[in-house]
């Protein structure tokens, strides 16, 4: 079973901010990590704690667990307080006092909240409700302090989502949730990949695979770029199952380089020998890694395949196509609705329906305000979360020899 | 290791393969030689599937029809269940198995077992190192559901899986001789804040944990979230999985012109004297995608849209000690911080 | 204002059934209308009632008003009832002996249904919102009655609809309701309207004109199709704003017959003179129409434009835009959103932005169940409703004299 | 006649014109000779717009920016109101008037005012013999509201519209010396099962009334079905209005090809010996749609949707007799029928 898990040194954390905006820090040991105004803590008072604690930063950088508050959210803009003028004037305090009280080294977050709340002159008029969110808000304000987010698919997406959708090609939790359920992705699986949003796609596979099976990533570069697995903080063991190939390599074996050759004998004797071998030993191995990818590729039978790309999938999915096993999944995302009616078309007209009833999903998950007595969708949600072509690789029985014979 | 965590690409004697007749009609079979899948488009002998790759698209003996031989999946198992009785659907258990952060290892409680569509969906994501235990009050429930799971290799000895016959509500979800520590629980329960309370007891103080409660109805949300306020549940957050299917089609692009043409012939026809050829040219009738004609590409979405499915309402407990307190939640003043 | 609304004779009317079917009679006095197993009643009867009232009907065709059900909705399929096997052995009447029951003539309804219920083995056993869903299912299937309904926008497209949604191009009231609204339709306006749905478009917007204004039909054959109007009942000056050409008529009016000649002297003197005056006169009023039409669609400065056609509307748009004034707002509808995405892209490259800001709408209403404890989203909901197209024409600066010189 | 139910050609002095300079900036402005509208993009002076006709796009003195002048409709003038205050948007303000089958001649109430972007569709739809009664209990947004009303051509003798300050909660909807008889009634109020009860008296007898409740809370429609039905009203829908904006796009065709073509450059740019040209082509920024290029249309929806404005509650009073019954229905048993 999973251990338990906790901040270690030296890991990538997300941590929430009063502001209710996400940060990432690296966990140095033995550093200071700034929150700017939220304040600073030292490093190695977090590490070995368990994910999901919520702090209060006191004097002298020091920590103290605080109890997370049951209702953590800010109404949103429902009009029922229509009575009252809240504007700026209500407040007695002028902004130098606040940033005065603000300076107060001995003043913690919740006193200037309760300081402020009491110049506000209108605060009587108010109802308990919009009491209440008034606090929070000046609690976003003034609170110094932060929770420690659990590295989860969830609130990476929404953390890289929010900092740039399009890098992640607008993909949200619902899509790639629902990619990860009809890829089939467990452990032991072997599947192909084509990741460009930086490496989330293949991030979410690798931990459903829990270091058993092998994830073929093919990529546009010459290395892959899988920067977003670090705010997973895989283990070793979770990152093994890890394979790449460039698309020449794995489309164009032929043109691969041949074994590089030993040196020629003056190579070593000129006293730079010694380099010349390291670099032969680096380039040998990396040439084996290659080979090995693609004798592997070849070999076909995977386990399903996941194609989230820039690249057109009309000219993705029929390549690799032949090496994905019958009975597999064959999962495509995209941004647009239109790239994939276009797939789906392609799909039908030219390969003579090698894939079952390809589908095209549309999901959101639509957030609620879960505030007592004010229930309702948020009023605003963000757009985005693409779009999900599904089906499955069959064999056609008339084709089958062919189909088999693309994959000896 | 059970069909649904791991793949085969051929098929053999006892094996579960789904044919697939249409989306709407995907049929369980085991396969027993000398035994016969018949349709209304035609019949399929067992034996014939042996040995054939999963996948295979099957011709019927008279060869009129077809059927694909699928390998199990617990996404095309869900497809399979007759609709009639309340399913998971892979999109809300698609959702609900990342909110929870579940993963090889992960350690989860199910109730009520239900179909066992999620169950099935949940044994193949913690994999052999997590656990899962799946608790069901109705007693015909749990028993075709144990069958089931035994038929499909999911439940035994040194498997994850485990299920009970229980009213957590009343009973709570202790299993005798075992320590639970579960990072997760996911309550499909007509009244969830009935067994909220007893959560405590059984899930690790060393973690965080997550909380799913799947309800239909709106005023079943407003009472789970008052028992998870008074349970020292936190970051409660409310969803619904808004999803749709879409198919591609293609349609013809008539211009205007081809109206004024039509209305032009009509007249000229009109202005023959009366007797004369009058009759119109039978009307074509074109095939999708054929060509010679302007064709668009176009998404068309289901006739009968899923409109909802249940409100799913997540909490986190911090780790640390929680005590069994709060009860249902009842009492809770409106508007308490 | 107004006049309150009654049944008249000879109306279309659309009732509504037990089984929450819509039915459309007419309602020819001194006749018989026969629902089927939901019974017979006298037309003379509910002449000069108004819309809104429910009715059971008794013995000799006489109707009873009844109060409507506050609740009367049967609940959709949520599965909260699962304990009770609700198969069909439970119930102990047979299918003769309910057969039986219906026949006998001195049993009403309600009555039936209390027998079955009675007879039900473990109608003790559900709760007291299952017997009223159980209720409510036995009443659907016994009753005989109905509802008159008022013809509104909303119950006739929704009856259209269900009996054929392609007729209508999938258009629901969301989206018709927001075409009206678009397109700013008010009494005394003048309108240009494609029409390819039987007339639903045409009703829709007669019927926010009052009576006022200009309302021409652009339509494919020779005569427009509008029978969807006759649903709504108008009277002689609703449907006066009505105005009809053909494409043909509109687009090419130098095709157009001249204006028809005197017949020739020997026409009248053989003896069939009074036939062919009259022909002549017909087609002489024939004649004018068309050509008052055509000189009031020529003159342009149309008060916005409504398209709602099977034929493509990147040929319709710019082919009717010079007759549209500035200001005035395009609005297009189609099933398929692609079609508008074409259309959007054409505008925005062909025509010199002559649409300002053409924005893509969809619109769904999504309906809730509204039991008392049981309040969710219809389990499933009808698809289609399609996507709406609007902007404003405006005239750019560079153009406005041609602009202007089109519509002289 | 209001210029809100009607349509001018050319602007003149004292028109209300609607200057457009985005879709989020919509600017009202009364054209006054010798005032000038400014906005970042330059100067444009109300003379300049005189005798020009609606829709035309207005040039600024510098020639950098333009803006065009809009004539008023309720539509645009919903658009222009800011976004800060609670507004009924168009798409909701349509489908309401449809369910309530308001059309010329229709004589409704409606509560609160609030922006008074509802009114003006109200009075648009209603035309000059329908009668629209508003109800405001805010006293500064009703006097804005009587202001803007009158300053529209609204508000005034023989036209259709009335505003009363007025809390109808607890003072009903009763006007002195009118009969109302109203045939609809819209309720936009925090707690509309306050008002509910007081509608029997104003309400026409002869026929069916149709009423709206517009709730942002889901509790709040809970509270309301209640009351309705304790006063007799039925027939009760609930929907909510689910709209999405979108823009049609064009975006680039990249086909795997062209990936594969750059990886070889990469390696024969490699294979060189060093020092020779290894720097990479700089990539060419290609303009939307630009020519020699593989276009894809697609559809982009907003960045910000709105996920919802309020629950739209309908009920339909059956014409005859109905009598102040029932209060707000908040003893009304659960189930009951």
């Amino acid at each position: 079973s999973e251990e338990n898990p906790v901040v270690k040194a030296n890991q990538q954390l997300l941590l929430l901010l009063p502001s209710k905006n996400v940060k990432v820090v690296t966990v140095t040991p033995k550093t200071t990590i700034s929150l700017g105004k939220f304040g600073s803590f030292k490093s190695d008072d977090i590490i070995g704690t368990p994910y999901g604690l919520t702090y209060e930063i006191h004097e002298n950088k020091t920590i103290v667990p605080i109890a997370p508050s049951a209702i953590d959210e800010i109404e949103d803009d429902v009009g029922n307080n229509r009575e009252l003028n809240d504007d700026a004037t209500a407040q007695t305090l002028t902004w130098q006092e606040i940033e005065a009280l603000k300076k107060d080294k001995n003043i913690q977050g919740k006193e200037i909240v309760e300081k402020v709340m009491a110049a506000h002159s209108n605060f009587d008029k108010k109802t308990e409700f919009a009491k209440e969110k008034y606090q929070r808000r000046k609690e976003q304000k003034f609170l110094r302090g932060f929770t420690v987010l659990a590295p989860t698919l969830p609130t990476i997406c929404d953390y890289l989502w929010t900092r740039d959708q399009h890098r992640i090609l607008d993909i949200r939790t619902s899509s790639l949730s629902y990619i990860l359920a009809q890829a089939n992705v467990f452990p032991g699986g072997r599947y192909l990949v084509v990741d460009d949003t930086g490496g989330l796609i293949v991030a979410a596979m690798l931990e459903r695979m829990g270091g058993e099976g092998t994830l073929m990533v093919l990529h546009e570069n010459e290395h892959p770029a899988l920067d977003v697995c670090r705010y997973f903080n895989f283990s070793p063991r979770q990152l093994s199952p890890v394979k790449s190939l460039s698309w020449l390599q794995a489309l164009h074996p032929e043109e691969t380089d041949p074994r590089p050759e030993m040196p020629a004998l003056e190579a070593i004797v000129d006293g730079k020998g010694h380099n010349a071998a390291k670099r032969l030993a680096g380039r040998l191995k990396s040439w084996g890694r290659v080979d090995k990818a693609q004798k592997d590729f070849l070999e076909g039978g995977w386990d399903g395949c996941v194609v989230v790309s820039t690249f057109d999938p009309v000219t993705i999915v029929p390549a690799i196509l032949p090496y994905v096993e019958g009975s597999r999944p064959v999962v495509v995302y995209a941004p647009h609705k239109e790239t994939l009616l276009q797939l789906s078309i392609h799909l039908h007209n030219g390969t003579k329906r090698q894939i079952l009833a390809p589908t095209i999903v549309s999901l959101r998950a639509r957030e609620y305000q879960t505030l007592p007595g004010r229930v309702h969708p948020m009023m605003t949600m963000g757009g985005g979360g693409g779009w999900v072509l599904s089906g499955l690789r069959v064999l056609p029985s008339d084709i089958e020899a062919v189909a088999g014979s693309a994959r000896q | 290791m059970s069909v649904f965590g791991g793949y085969k690409k051929t098929i053999s004697e006892g094996d579960l393969v789904l044919a697939w007749i249409t989306r709407d009609n995907i049929q369980p079979i085991i396969v027993t030689p000398g035994k016969i899948f018949n349709n209304r488009f035609g019949s399929y002998h067992h034996e014939d599937m042996l040995n054939l790759r999963y996948g295979s698209q099957m011709l019927s003996k008279t060869g009129h029809g077809f059927i694909h031989l699928l390998h199990p999946t617990p996404e095309l198992w869900t497809l399979s269940l007759p609709h009639r009785t309340q399913i998971l659907y892979t999109p809300d258990i698609a959702f609900v198995t990342s909110m929870l952060a579940l993963k090889p290892g992960s350690k989860m409680i199910e109730s009520g077992t239900g179909s066992g569509s999620f169950t099935h969906a949940l044994v193949r994501t913690v994999g052999g190192t997590g656990k899962v235990w799946t608790y069901e009050y109705h007693e015909r429930r749990f028993e075709a559901a144990k069958e089931e799971f035994i038929e499909h290799g999911m439940l035994g000895d040194g498997l994850p899986l485990t299920i009970t016959h229980r009213d957590v509500c009343k009973e709570g979800f202790d299993i005798e001789g075992e320590t639970l520590d579960a990072h997760a629980a996911f309550l499909d329960l007509p009244a969830p804040w009935e067994a909220i309370p007893h959560l405590s007891r059984v899930i690790s103080k060393k973690r965080q944990i997550r909380l799913c409660c799947f309800s239909p109805c709106i005023e079943q949300v407003q009472r789970t979230l008052a028992a998870l306020r008074a349970n020292g549940w936190s970051d409660l957050q409310m969803f619904e999985i808004v999803h749709r299917n879409w198919e591609a089609r293609q349609t013809l692009i008539t211009p205007l012109s081809s109206a004024i043409d039509r209305l032009r012939e009509v007249r000229d026809k009109r202005r023959l004297p009366p007797g004369e050829a009058r009759k119109d040219l039978p009307k074509k009738r074109v095939k999708e995608g054929e060509e010679g004609y302007d064709w668009r590409a176009v998404s068309v979405g289901e006739k009968e849209v899923k409109g909802h499915t249940s409100y799913l309402t997540f909490a986190v407990m911090a780790p640390g000690e929680h005590e069994e307190v709060g009860g249902e939640g009842e009492d809770v003043e409106e508007h308490a911080g």
